[in-house]
């Protein structure tokens, strides 16, 4: 199997073959040794050059190793080429998305308003924080997509500024 | 008085769960109650009996006191622990306990009030000989008024609005020139903040800590302390790390700072467990803060280097027992550190992260605690405060509970939601922190400094762990949807004070 | 002398996790070994690396001396720590260490010698002027002669066989009428069992307590002792519960006792920690039993009521740094109290329970310390002992630590394979175990009381809970295999003593 | 749904519907009020009359409430019938079988031997504990189905004494 592996802003080739009990293991091209066990469901234990290594599979493609958590991204070779493509949008219409879940307790603004860079949009409140969301940009409320009391999802927009 | 049969508890969370565990351990039944999103809570799960107060809004269950009293009397309960936060500190829900038939485990409503507001609490510890931040405790009429009283407190002040919290309208002042253009800038800020422009003087603290005294009071008028907590380190007014004993306080001015705090807590005719909070400067100068009328979070601090249980001794206090020793049987062994996991994103500004645990391994083993409210399956609310569990490590020294602390977090491991457990390893490793220097300052200088980056061969691991994921799954292409900009800055501020956790 | 910088930790399980937390939190890498059905234990996951020694036997893996050496070479490791059982107390191990050039994390192999066999102890102790149950350590040659030497001594006596051990060849004797018959069956048996037909007589211990003094001794002169642990409560010779202190022990008997012990340990060149075994009667008298020359299982509840931390101290002395503390800077506080927890099945005769644990909730808290080898998935092996974990309940008072640990079960699961945890709610229930009144007879007597019966409402719940179950994972009918008669009647031996636990 | 449930020796009738989030159930005729949740895989949080209890299931129909164990056996009335027909056959050869899993250390007669009740036949270990398998009675060893050093599992048939 192959694949590439996204992870700290780098491209990884990565080659398995699994063998009995063993992978057989290349990474950009050299060869890595090493003993893995899944000891549980999602929790891989990694020998290598005798070196332990407890390996989480978390949510949202989180790895982590020990103590340490990378975002990572996989895919192979095929589907690799269309996602890139896809990234880094940042003309056009602006939507404004919750930073986490919540929900929305005010909102600061109506549609249709002309708004500041940096001006309170919409308030979401969360285990007892409040976060206000605001412009990234001068320019007008072209849509507002919650009301007060709502639950948002994080990511969820919350509205477009245009 | 005879002990009680069955104890509930109107809290939820950790909290909860350790009052269970305390009524337990002394044979008595916990009853639990729960709002709607709370069914499933390990609260719940670990009680004998358990009902239902209400939906999510604490408003309409953790602080519904008809709700929660119609719950204890379903159960039969004779005695109610409110834990800390909700209503452990409302007077009118002693009160209602009380007239319901049921014991407050918690001071007499009279010494809640005497400590709850203020000016009565101020009244109250100047006549008991309690140390105050130098000041006036009044309004200023004019930048004049303020200019001579701070040159006769001495420089740097600190201008206060009168009806203020939350740093609102203060201004930290250096040097009289300063003094005019600050009392407008305060007042008009204070005006807006608190609709009332009055402002106040106190002499600045310099590099504070945070440091509180733990007393104990039984109804047969003993009251002892049992040593301070150093809980400097705070983020957004939150506490985060505390430790027992503080590392800035000798045994001369534990003694002197706990003989005041027993004083406070007498000229209230306090009983049971409470806490006054000092700031302390770097001359061993302290002054009083506030009294906490209840339970703290950082109460197992405490309990580790004393080797009581304070939930235990507040039931037996509230049962009418006496204390079973007096302030020369209570001696301090050994140096212990809390550590409050927080459900929220270190690396998003510590935005909270609520969510479901999809998997979870508690660290244990020699000197560690774990006072947790979660389990694997649990699905963390976004209706209440972030707190999921305590880790708390105790050693015979402060380097080797810090040591204890360190592996524990490296087997300790929150699957699904983010924590800020990342943020502990750094400050154990913080030279500050180790030299036992941090003060309320120490978090939001310490966030500016650079992170070491993780090791180059992890990473790899982590590029071959995802692979073999990948591979064992069946192999199916998944991607992290990155196509889209994040959205705008925001800003966080602390919502009801009223229930922050301190 | 250096401080460590990586250790290789000789042993697996709970007590392998021990001692590289140990490590961990000193700041020093860990090293494990593993068998090869150990690939996926905990040890081998929680150390910073990790290398396999051989197959599932003993003797090919963790008594392999040179394979646990080839590890050690390969990891770089400065020093060895053998944790209890295997290789601990096996002097050619500590010898081959030294030569390779790792520093053994123990005494020196002439201590472990001069402990080792009965005779030299026997010898070294007397000469110590350690106190040894009365009687003749020679053969005797005729019934007459027992029985002249039995008057002597008052009975009740034992005769015991000199080439003995694990009861064979044993007989208690209450007067001396019985003496002629028993002289000549303990002879027979005793030949059949070890070729040896050679007895002596001893004073009988009536209900006798198994209790042990903790020393602990630096390179530079100074041994010190750290209390007892009373360990009464066994199985088979096997140590189920133990306390610290004992209830019945004075401070002037544990004064007594401590004192032979660092006597003891100072008449072999004892450093680092060892254990001081002794039978105590009723009346506060003790005798020397042997002395273990390693950390004990129980190791953990002198850790809480001293509140150091022994393997660590271990670590230190091996390293050559002096103890950094005296016998009056030690103050014992609080009570402790362990239970091992065995895969073993108390309703089949407490039968080995070996296999996979299917799902695992673990107890923690106030004054709960749980030492364990093991998690969700892990598949116990048949090959080695059964003892699982130890969980270990602290307090200010004996009856608080019992009460936590009533509560701490409460809340501990095993999923997949039978544990001995309902033995110990039975354990803390019982009204001898409360008065702390139980000797080494109290499991076997305990055993065959009747067991409180369920309460009526859950057995219904249970079949509820039963139906449930069966309706969410699709109604597919299953029945258990109960058409086959048990098999004949079965008995149990222990099997070499050497690696017992103890 | 309904079920017979064996329970400590007692058959007991179990109605079951299933009403949204909360079950309608019966016991042996009467109506008993609960509320359930499946907190995780394997667990259930029945709440009755305000009485908290944590059920979870384990291997082998083990049912846990609370810190009581129960072995229970569940079957749907059809197959009930035919199952009670094939238990307690005591009569003809006897087999010996594993009280435990473990490793056969070693053999202590040979086939067609004659054996007395309680005469050792086969000795196994696990965990350092070894456990000796004896006859039930008098009778003649007409095989014997394992060697020295061969692992079995808990039940498994050693020997049959006839």
């Amino acid at each position: 199997m192959r694949f590439q592996v996204l992870i700290s802003g780098k491209t990884h080739e990565l080659e398995l073959t699994q063998a009995q009990d063993a992978w057989d293991c290349s990474v950009d091209g050299h060869s890595v040794v090493i003993d893995v066990r899944e000891v549980s469901p999602g929790v891989l234990s990694i020998l290598r050059d005798g070196k332990s290594y407890l390996v989480r599979q978390g949510p949202n493609q989180t790895i982590t190793v020990g103590e340490h958590s990378y975002e990572v991204s996989i895919a192979d070779p095929r589907s690799w080429r269309s996602r890139q493509l896809t990234s880094g949008s940042t003309a056009g219409p602006q939507r404004l998305k919750a930073s986490m879940p919540g929900k929305v307790v005010r909102i600061l603004t109506t549609q249709g308003a002309q708004v500041k860079a940096g001006q309170g949009i919409v308030v979401i409140e969360a285990m007892k924080m409040q976060n206000e969301l605001r412009s990234p940009r001068d320019g007008k409320i072209s849509s507002i997509l919650v009301q007060e009391g709502k639950a948002v999802i994080a990511g969820e927009v919350v509205a477009v500024v245009e | 008085m005879k002990m009680f049969q069955k104890i509930l508890v109107a809290n939820r969370g950790e909290i909860a769960v350790r009052v269970i565990r305390a009524c337990h351990e002394l044979g008595i039944a916990a009853v639990a109650v729960f709002s709607e999103v709370d069914r499933a809570a390990l609260h719940v799960q670990r009680a004998d009996e358990a009902y239902p107060i209400g939906p999510a809004p604490a408003a309409e269950s953790y602080l519904n006191i008809e709700r929660i009293l119609d719950a204890a009397k379903k159960s039969g309960a004779d005695a109610i622990h409110p834990g800390y936060g909700f209503l452990s500190e409302n007077p009118n829900f002693a009160r209602a306990c009380a007239k319901a038939g049921f014991k407050f485990i918690g001071p007499p409503p009279s010494a809640m009030e005497a400590m709850g507001s203020k000016t009565r609490a101020r009244q109250n510890m100047e006549q008991a000989g309690v140390p105050f931040v130098p000041g006036t405790a009044k309004g200023l009429r004019s930048a004049e008024e303020a200019e001579q009283l701070a040159t006769k407190l001495g420089f740097p002040v600190m201008l206060k609005a009168a009806a203020g919290g939350g740093g609102k309208g203060m201004r930290l002042i250096d040097k009289a020139a300063e003094l005019p253009s600050a009392f407008e800038a305060a007042r008009s800020e204070a005006s807006r903040a608190f609709g009332d422009d009055e402002v106040y003087l106190e002499k600045a603290i310099v590099n504070p800590r945070h440091i509180e005294m733990q007393v104990l009071a039984d109804q047969h008028g003993n009251t002892v302390y049992l040593g301070e907590r150093d809980c400097s380190i705070q983020r957004r007014h939150q506490k985060v790390v505390e430790e027992a004993p503080s590392p800035a306080v000798s045994p001369e001015m534990r003694r002197r700072m706990g003989e005041i705090a027993v004083r406070a807590a007498q000229a209230v005719g306090y009983t049971n467990a409470g806490t006054i909070e000092f700031l302390a400067d770097e001359d061993g100068n302290f002054y009083f803060l506030e009294m906490n009328t209840r339970l703290q979070v950082e109460h197992p601090v405490t309990e580790l280097i004393t080797g009581l249980d304070l939930v235990q001794l507040q039931i037996r206090i509230a049962a009418g027992q006496p204390l079973p020793f007096r302030q020369e049987d209570i001696h301090l062994r050994g140096h212990a550190i809390e550590c409050r996991v927080y459900a929220e994103d270190p690396e998003n500004n510590y935005f909270p992260s609520p969510g479901q645990i999809t998997s979870l391994t508690e660290p244990s083993g020699p000197g560690i605690r774990l006072d947790s409210g979660i389990y694997p399956g649990w699905n963390v609310p976004v209706d209440y405060d972030p707190l999921l569990a305590k880790l708390i490590g105790y050693a015979a020294s402060r380097e080797q509970a810090v040591g204890r602390l360190r592996r524990a977090l490296d087997e300790y491991y929150v699957g699904g939601i983010k924590t800020n457990l990342p943020l502990f390893r750094h400050v154990f490793e913080d030279a500050d922190f180790l030299a036992g220097k941090a003060n309320t300052g120490f978090l939001s200088r310490f966030a500016s400094r650079p992170q070491p980056a993780p090791p180059r061969r992890e990473e790899e691991i982590a590029v071959i762990g995802a692979g073999i994921f990948q591979a064992l799954t069946g192999g199916a292409t998944s991607s992290k949807n990155s196509d889209e900009p994040h959205s705008g800055p925001s800003a966080w501020k602390q919502s009801a004070r009223e229930e922050a956790l301190s």
